[in-house]
């Protein structure tokens, strides 16, 4: 398994798959069907400083090779899954991502101050790109000089390196990465969801009680894909890529564009064994592509001529 | 424990307009524990359509193997689902069904609204054999929907109701139990929602069963997709897990 | 057939439904299928000053429920389009709104200003968001202040009403919208392709020559929809709106998002004979529907409790 | 004239590793005017796969109103059809195929790589049927990916090589036509595009037409995807219907 095994600032990974932020809770329900412990890391449900009890139902709508989910950051609140969830997923060898949401500033340093002193949290996750959280969401994740800021905040008081959670619903999602970067983040994890809309056919309603969704699963692909390739050429900071990923194949194609690892979202709620099986097949697929690591692959889609060979 | 496992379809066919009745075969079925669980499946192969499809069992053989499933082909994926032969991708037994074990009084009214009508049939089977008297109140859109009217028959009385009256009552479920003054110690009711308020209040007096609909992701209450709201201190449970069958009174409606 | 008759600035069509721009040439391919005379309009191939070739092969990849394309704005240039291809589709009971590209801001008034003059052109449609031009395509179509003053600078020229196309890959769009209306637009059409990649399992490297390409197809349906959705709420402008449409119930939830007419692209290249199926497909819907007029729909989607009862 | 249409699928088999042979039949057919055409299939009714696949017919029977192609099932598309049954919506025929009347000379060599084969099958049998000698040279990966030999045997000889050598001559179709000093008076080729530029190179001295391949989207000429490079003052033409099939020397490669 050394061909897998990763490190990044503050994640030292057996492996470089993870199931996605609000994909996987935090892991009570997928352990019914593997031992966790056998995932690179997991990046668990946004936390925020109080209990949320999300949007109104329905909060899921189907599209062509796609789903739109309005959630809206349900989750018990900061105690709760500092006291419960996050004692819980120590019992597994498993460094945890927390991904951090709120609606201020002070929310998300609050939070991330408490969460990043649990003991198995080995990295935050600043969602500063949920479409569905309207107070403010969106203009932490589109404006570059806001996300900087609360960024560096964030940073001031994380007792472990801190990821930032790039939107896709950007024109120049570079500028974003970089302003990020100057902010102090560690790595970046990116995509989240594109805003999108489904309605219905006979009442011209949209089907999501929220009106809007977050767009996941393999239709957003490319342009994840795309993102990752140019984010990747502009900086250093490591990228947790997402985006439709769904087999082995594609970890590779993020890999090769640029990404040091990859999250699984809404491909396992198709298949609840996804991330196991993709981990069981990635060092056949290594070997196939005569490769001795799988940073060997990284950027590839970019450099020029050139055999990557170092490891992060 | 839950199971993902290809099942083998061991027949396929149309039972009222639209409405399928498929039967399959494997090991996932030693796993269901009560009436009124579900299954969640997996259409085709492609991405599109994308999600599985939750569908309620509607009866079980264990000593065979095998379960039923009727479901009503309206969207992409369960039109796709009529068209598939050979194996297909199931996960389950998923959720909570209905109470069978322990139940007081000596009869049963079972109420079902179209698609709802199918996980009755298992719940009613089980009463029948725990030597409970079961009466079934089912409703349609119109004569062509109607199905497994013999099937409910052997098992006790049946009054069937029609949105258009082109067959039986015409009007809702709850017109029926009205008109012919259904009495029971327990009720079990699958259907549209507002059907399943409308008969919360109607048999106010006796406990019940019902079972709730929600469009769904993962299916196994990881993704807080299908939340509905309840009356107590946690405000929403989940429909895939919590459920899909709750107490009377337990849900908010509205 | 009334059902159907709509009239936007410049356009008096006999049905909402048009093919999109590059997803049908200059027609002369599906007049294979049939008569391009049932169409309501047609957008033809984004027609630029000089001939262009185009793009290195392969120009396309498929993705899930979509595809990539980067054609590179290949035609003949203008003076081929206004003596050959524009007098045969004259022979057609079709008016023609031509899509109109370049460089610099004065290829594109150079473009409009002939185009505009051709009998049978009836409306131009701005091309400032084709992803797939280097030069400056991609300014034009992001940021709000060189759109309005691109539209104005072609308003003052166009002998017809004009149409801006707009980019999807923005943070918001609604400002891009009310930019272009302030330099005069007569409407709006949307969207235009979202930027997206493809690599190839094997080597890593992107399919596509350009590297990148615009994402069109059904996989982009939930985001063009929203975005129609937000935009039809804060302008009056007409908006012909596309992504992903390929079938009758797909024009219906454009329209109930708030768009006044429909058009096709990728579709017609799954089934040569879309548009035409639609437009036979929309009355019996109509009907279904309860309404006289296809604008009876038109945004119920954010319409609160009102029966919508104008036409356009 | 192009048709789109349900044909009916009268077999699909297996006849080499992950080569597909399956037969077709509907009035497309009539339209077909010479070999090397293709069509373009819609494998599923589903958004995904999205597109067509093109695929060249390997031969036809306008009597029984029949064709078959030849295809390999690597990707999404071409898997997903060889689970087809029943009918497939295809389109076609498209494209200009190998010219076969008027043809100056008495032989003519047909030279295939993988998967660039099928076409040259009802090419050849075209030229039989018009009195010429039919030489065929076929290339392929390894003896597991061979078929349609002792077809190609009852028109006339057949070369076949193997990269790896596992069966007939170790190489490519060049070196086999050098090794066994093949002499023609005009060629056909189909396969990959470095070996239809060595077969124009080796073949320089006779007329030639090779056949192209390129991603599509529309195949009928609007989208301009399928553009190829060639010799001449419009710089760019269409595989799909200035092709696939070009004049040799038409084409620049590189
Ligand atoms: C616990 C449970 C048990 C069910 N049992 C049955 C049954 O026994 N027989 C039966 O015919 N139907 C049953 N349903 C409803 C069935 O799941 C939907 O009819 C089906 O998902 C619709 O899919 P589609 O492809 O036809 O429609 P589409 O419109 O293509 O569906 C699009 C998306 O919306 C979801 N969706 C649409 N309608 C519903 C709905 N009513 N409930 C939940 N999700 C929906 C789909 O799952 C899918 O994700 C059950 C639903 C639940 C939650
Ligand atoms: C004129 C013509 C005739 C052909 N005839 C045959 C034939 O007789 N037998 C046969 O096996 N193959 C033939 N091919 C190649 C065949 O079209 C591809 O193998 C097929 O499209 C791959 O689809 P997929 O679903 O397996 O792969 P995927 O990787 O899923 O394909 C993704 C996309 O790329 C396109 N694509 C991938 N490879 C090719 C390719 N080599 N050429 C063109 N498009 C490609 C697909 O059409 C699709 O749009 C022909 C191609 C052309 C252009
Ligand atoms: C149901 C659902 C809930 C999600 N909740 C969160 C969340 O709480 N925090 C977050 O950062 N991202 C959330 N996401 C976004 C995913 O983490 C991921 O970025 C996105 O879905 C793209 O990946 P995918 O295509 O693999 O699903 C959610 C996605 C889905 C589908
Ligand atoms: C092959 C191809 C070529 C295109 N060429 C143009 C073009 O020349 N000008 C333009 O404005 N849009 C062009 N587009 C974008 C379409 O007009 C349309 O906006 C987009 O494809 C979304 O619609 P769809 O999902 O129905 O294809 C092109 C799209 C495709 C797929
Ligand atoms: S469907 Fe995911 S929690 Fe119920
Ligand atoms: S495939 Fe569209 S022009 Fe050839």
């Amino acid at each position: 398994m050394d061909k897998l095994r990763i490190s990044l600032p503050g994640l030292e990974l057996k492996n470089p798959i993870m199931p996605a932020s609000g994909c996987f809770g935090f892991g009570r329900e997928y352990c019914q069907f593997y031992d966790l412990s056998l995932l690179g890391s997991i990046m668990v449900k946004a936390t925020t400083l109080e209990q949320r009890l999300g949007n109104p139902v329905p909060r899921v709508a189907e599209t062509s090779s796609g789903m739109l989910n309005a959630i809206g950051l349900q989750n018990p609140g900061l105690e709760k899954v500092m006291n419960t969830e996050l004692p819980w997923l120590a019992g597994y060898d498993l460094p945890v991502i927390a991904n951090v949401a709120g609606s201020m500033v002070e929310d998300y340093v609050e939070v991330a101050k408490n969460i990043s002193r649990a003991g198995n949290v080995h990295a935050l996750e600043l969602n500063i790109s949920c479409p569905n959280v309207k107070e403010g969401g969106i203009a932490f994740g589109t404006d570059p000089e806001v996300a900087r800021e609360l960024t560096a905040k964030v940073k001031a008081v994380s007792e472990v390196p801190v990821y930032v959670k790039l939107s896709p619903n950007v024109a120049d999602i570079k500028t974003m990465a970089l302003a990020v970067e100057k902010g102090g983040a560690d790595g970046l994890t990116m995509i989240n969801t594109l805003v999108g809309m489904r309605l219905d056919h006979r009442t011209g309603k949209p089907v999501i009680a929220n009106k809007t969704g977050g767009l996941s699963g393999p239709a957003i692909k490319p342009v994840a894909l795309r993102m990752v390739y140019e984010v990747s050429q502009v900086t250093d900071l490591p990228i947790i890529a997402m985006g439709g990923i769904s087999s082995a194949w594609d970890v590779i194609d993020f890999i090769s564009a640029g990404a040091s690892a990859a999250a699984v979202g809404t491909a396992n709620f198709v298949n609840p064994f996804v991330c196991k099986e993709i981990i069981d097949e990635l060092p056949a697929i290594l070997d196939e592509l005569e490769v001795e690591h799988i940073h060997d692959l990284k950027g590839r889609s970019w450099k020029v001529g050139e055999t990557a060979d170092y490891r992060a | 424990m839950i199971k993902v496992e290809k099942m083998k379809i061991l027949s396929q066919k149309i039972i009222a307009e639209n409405i399928y009745e498929i039967e399959l075969q494997g090991p996932l079925v030693n796993e269901i524990s009560m009436p009124g669980q579900f299954v969640h499946i997996k259409v085709n192969k492609a991405n599109d359509p994308l999600l599985r499809r939750p569908i309620s069992i509607s009866s079980y053989d264990k000593k065979r193997q095998t379960m039923t499933l009727i479901y009503r082909a309206t969207g992409a994926g369960t039109i796709e689902l009529a068209q598939q032969t050979g194996e297909i991708n199931v996960m389950g037994p998923l959720g909570s069904g209905f109470p069978v074990e322990d139940v007081k009084g000596e009869t049963a009214v079972l109420i079902g609204g179209g698609i709802g009508v199918p996980p009755l049939y298992e719940c009613s089977k089980q009463l029948k054999a725990r030597g409970k008297k079961v009466i079934h109140i089912l409703g349609f859109e119109s004569a062509e929907a109607v199905f497994y009217e013999d099937k409910f028959k052997e098992l006790g009385p049946v009054y069937i109701t029609t949105a258009d009256g082109s067959y039986g009552t015409k009007g809702f479920v709850t017109d029926a139990a009205v008109q012919f003054n259904i009495k029971a110690d327990i009720f079990y009711a699958c259907g549209p929602v507002p059907m399943l308020n409308a008969v919360e209040k109607l048999f106010e007096s006796i406990p019940g069963y019902i079972s709730m609909e929600q469009r769904m992701g993962c299916g196994i209450g990881a993704c807080l997709a299908c939340v509905c709201a309840v009356n107590g201190p946690e405000l929403y449970k989940k429909v895939c897990t919590d459920g899909p069958v709750f107490a009377k009174g337990e849900l908010v409606y509205g």
